[in-house]
């Protein structure tokens, strides 16, 4: 096969070099296809090093040493908070909280909303939006604060083509919604929403919105200026970083006036038995020993996707899809939930494979050394909106290659062939 | 192929033309969910005095909880209860050996075909999902009927 | 020197090899001496090598996969658990919940009786018992649950000796208490608390008791079951494990009764727009992507500890901490705060030194290669009860030698030169 | 020895006779605290007209903080509001200059030698304490006169 037709593709075979886990073999002899990106990323050789340096050489806890090590690893974790900054083009480095996950990004807006004064409080009388294309980290959350604040949860339907149906967003965004919480690229669609409208109409009303960028952030170059959004929430892991790492980004005057959400060590300005003051944002919302080793896992992904280009990213993932989704078509009784086009649209594509049910497409797939994900991905309220109990979903990164989107395709007849 | 340790074709079988489909009377009514998958059964449970009169099912997953249920519905029908919930714990105890057993085949009959399903742990909840809903109906039809000893 | 009067040492020149960061040599030639492990421990080579080879062969999301990474993440995930179920004795693996830190696993128990039913909800005839010893991390969670609900703070105090004063225990915990969170060992005075007492009388009142392990766990055998408590939180980058990674205990039919704190993926049984169901414990309190690698590494670094034994790393614990106090008295002006002797005391020892600021003793203790925490310690109620602005701390761990006291001895004694 | 480009004799004679300590009467009283460490400073900014006629503290902390204090004392008493928010600035950055800056010696005096603290960043907390709070206490000062302006 040649793929001179595909524009913009990145040099993988350099990329992939930096990958230890992309050259496994599976099953007697099958090399690896992994197309689970949209679940975690792989992580380059620059990430476990920094990892390794920081463990070998300069481990101590932060913030609160004089000695050498505790200065290190306090200049290292802050500075990876530098880089998420630029990376993210915030205003302030104080605007850049780190957290475990996404998901705990968004319960923190969710709960800090909870416990707000004027004019930031949920309840009982206020609005929460959210869309039906969310993951459950963006519904549960809002859930939750409206179960336990009497507040009502309104969402967005999605179309028929698996967007955004924003016909009725005049009466679901109205002075009483208090804020609207939306994923920025759907991790089962592949969806890209159009938030700016959204964003303008609930500053219109004066109503906050929070971001999900959790399959965004890894993606293409992310502007939380451009965004005018509120807050943004991402995760490491899905971005080459490793686990047990995630960002909120929240307006400096937002992080201001509301509350702390988990008390603790690190969080404090001043304690007593009886009262304690807060310090500034963004420790004020990290309480506790934060994540350190893997922020700088952080901050080393970020450093090594700015080194490519996010702008680059976005191209080579952007040819990837397209030929996928081309290609995928060729394939009987399959359908794809989500656009069927490359347009506004991430590299996660959801599909259906006549009657054959995800887990098993999955497991034969797997038995060719191809992973996928099957289920619903999280993201159940889709699965309902289009009457199917769940999908397979393949999803690239600036490591997958055509090649790796032909073997998906001869997988995927070989499945079909299987179940015959 | 290692596959085929799975998919025997006893299993494909059962998957293409399962046993005893469909929703009918019974007694005691559940539905169980797979939360890592999504896989949902809703099954009725149906006593004749101390015997199994049917297991009738509504469902929804793979080929193995498909198959699986089917299976169920072939191996508990007309056994007394406590026959039954002796065929239940052979196959629980088969689909937890990861793949260290073969299964008794005087007790588990086709069932014993689900042994290679064992090595594989995210399926092993999917080829249990049936039987565990039948064990929660069965129990919940038996509370209705004190009179029924299983032992 | 000889050491031969004291009993129970481990091999620490074997031990050593295993800490990359051990054989740092700063400042010109001055190898490092690390006495800060109360604030954080290092890393054994086999923790990183657990980290290493996850990333670079088995790196997936869990839980959700049917390929062969998934199914390899899972296992190593869940097999963590496993680990840490037997490490402190636990009745059920289901009772381990994994959270980002003990400040977070404080902040769970806090925020489930915030949120939970009758018997367990704390509301605005309740009370909540902890000491004037504890860390910020459970204080802060406490103080908010009593902000938030307009149940009372109530603390026992301290002894002019650095113990718990339980005169007044009856007074304290009553049949309005419905929790009691207090620290096994303290972080700063180095006081082993007598827990049973209180666990035994918050039991006789219905009141559930948590137990902050922080400084337990590394240090000696932890038996939940023993304890009798209710819950039980523990950090992992204190026990040679990644940061990142914390535990919390539970039993079981609390974890069933009590209601979720964050929702997100990986949580929910089911869910719809309008309403959500949860996965049984421990995946009711674990939302989002969990902390995976560090959760391997903590297995990695409990299966360090189980290898030499915790008794072990208890006696020769206790027999620097004995050293090093019978050391310090040698020192004119040093101030011990805390227990004077090495009886029912773990392995940190605060002090100061005449009226030298703890700041100045622990910078010119770095210039000599010596790493002591300065400060309060996220323990501040204890400095103001000892009329102290800070303390310099220095804290040993199963690596700590004496050779590495008497370095102490030597630094501490030119502080004074140097500010005489 | 690296330690001493910190601990600079005129720093220690400082720490040891601390310049304007105590509190006296005063237009603006702040109390600051580092979190990280938990030094604290009450401080209070006494203003005639434009000058700056007294700065008094109590203060607790390191021999960094103390000192720094003590040189904030004598540089801004004396001066005119205007003046004392230049050496203040360049106080400041000289503390930011992460060991890059000597610092200009004729609007900064002795305070020059915290060029050498700069270089530990866990350390300029504890010189910029005192400063912070000058400059916050003779915001509020100048808040209560609005008639006195500084430029
Ligand atoms: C007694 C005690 N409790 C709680 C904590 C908080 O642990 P972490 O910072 O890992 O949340 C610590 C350590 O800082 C501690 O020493
Ligand atoms: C769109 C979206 N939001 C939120 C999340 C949650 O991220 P995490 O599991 O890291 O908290 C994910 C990934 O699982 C996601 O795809």
């Amino acid at each position: 096969m040649t793929y001179s037709h595909l524009t913009g593709l990145l040099d993988t075979d350099a990329i992939r070099k930096d990958f230890p886990v992309l050259s496994r073999v599976l099953h007697d002899g099958k090399p690896l296809v992994y197309l689970d990106n949209a679940a975690t990323s792989q992580k380059p050789r620059q990430v476990l090093e920094a990892l390794n340096a920081y463990y070998e050489q300069h481990n101590s806890n932060v913030h609160r040493g004089v000695h050498v090590l505790a200065e290190e690893a306090t200049a290292l974790y802050e500075g990876a908070r530098d880089k998420v900054a630029a990376f993210i083009n915030a205003p302030s480095r104080n605007e850049v909280i780190f957290t475990k996950n996404a998901s705990e990004s968004l319960n923190l807006v969710a709960n800090m909303l909870g416990w707000a004064d004027e004019p930031y409080r949920v309840d009982a009388d206020s609005e929460i939006v959210i869309t039906e294309m969310e993951h459950h980290s963006n519904i549960v959350p809002w859930q939750l604060l409206a179960q336990r604040t009497g507040a009502k949860l309104k969402w967005f339907g999605l179309t028929d083509e698996g967007r955004l149906d924003l016909s009725n967003i005049d009466e679901l965004i109205t002075e009483k919604t208090k804020i609207v919480s939306v994923t920025l690229v759907s991790n089962l669609l592949g969806t890209v929403n159009p938030v700016e409208t959204i964003v303008r109409k609930a500053q219109s009303v004066g109503a906050l919105v929070a971001i999900d960028a959790s399959q965004a952030a890894p993606h293409a170059a992310l502007d939380v200026q451009a965004l005018e959004a509120d807050f943004v929430a991402f995760t490491g892991h899905k971005m080459l970083a490793p686990t047990g790492i995630g960002v909120l980004w929240g307006r400096q005057e937002l992080l201001e006036d509301l509350p702390p959400f988990l008390g603790g060590g690190e969080m404090i300005e001043t304690v007593t038995m009886g009262s304690s003051t807060y310090a500034p944002a963004p420790h004020k919302f990290e309480a506790g020993t934060p994540p350190i080793a893997q922020a700088i896992g952080l901050g080393a992904a970020i450093d090594y996707l700015s080194a490519i280009g996010m702008d680059k990213v976005a191209a080579h993932e952007h040819a990837i899809t397209a030929y996928a989704i081309e290609r995928l078509a060729e394939v009987p009784d399959l359908r794809i939930i989500g656009p069927r086009t490359a347009v506004d649209r991430g590299a996660a594509i959801s599909f259906t494979l006549g009657d054959i049910h995800p887990h098993d497409v999955g497991q034969v797939l797997d038995e060719q050394g191809i992973a996928v994900r099957v289920g619903h991905h999280c993201a159940r309220p889709v699965c309902l909106r289009y009457g199917i109990p769940a999908t397979t979903r393949a999803s690239f990164y600036l490591y997958s290659t055509p090649g790796e989107v032909d073997a998906l395709i001869d997988g995927l007849h070989h499945v079909r062939n299987f179940f015959a | 192929m290692k596959l085929d340790s799975m998919y025997q074709e006893i299993i494909l079988d059962h998957y293409r033309n399962p046993h005893g489909k469909g929703l009918r009377d019974g007694d005691a009514e559940v539905h169980h969910v797979n939360p890592t998958c999504g896989d949902e059964i809703t099954l009725r449970v149906k006593l004749d005095g101390a015997v199994v009169e049917d297991v009738s099912y509504e469902s929804q997953g793979c080929s193995i909880s498909q198959a699986s249920a089917s299976v169920l519905n072939d191996l508990v029908v007309g056994k007394t209860v406590g026959e039954a919930q002796q065929v239940q714990e052979a196959f629980l105890e088969l689909m937890q050996s990861k793949g260290q057993s073969e299964g008794d085949e005087e007790i588990l009959e086709d069932a014993v075909a689900f042994a290679g399903v064992s090595k594989y742990p995210a399926r092993v909840k999917c080829a249990l999902l049936g039987w565990m809903a039948w064990k929660d109906a069965t129990a919940k039809a038996l509370a209705g009927h004190p009179e029924i000893t299983t032992d």
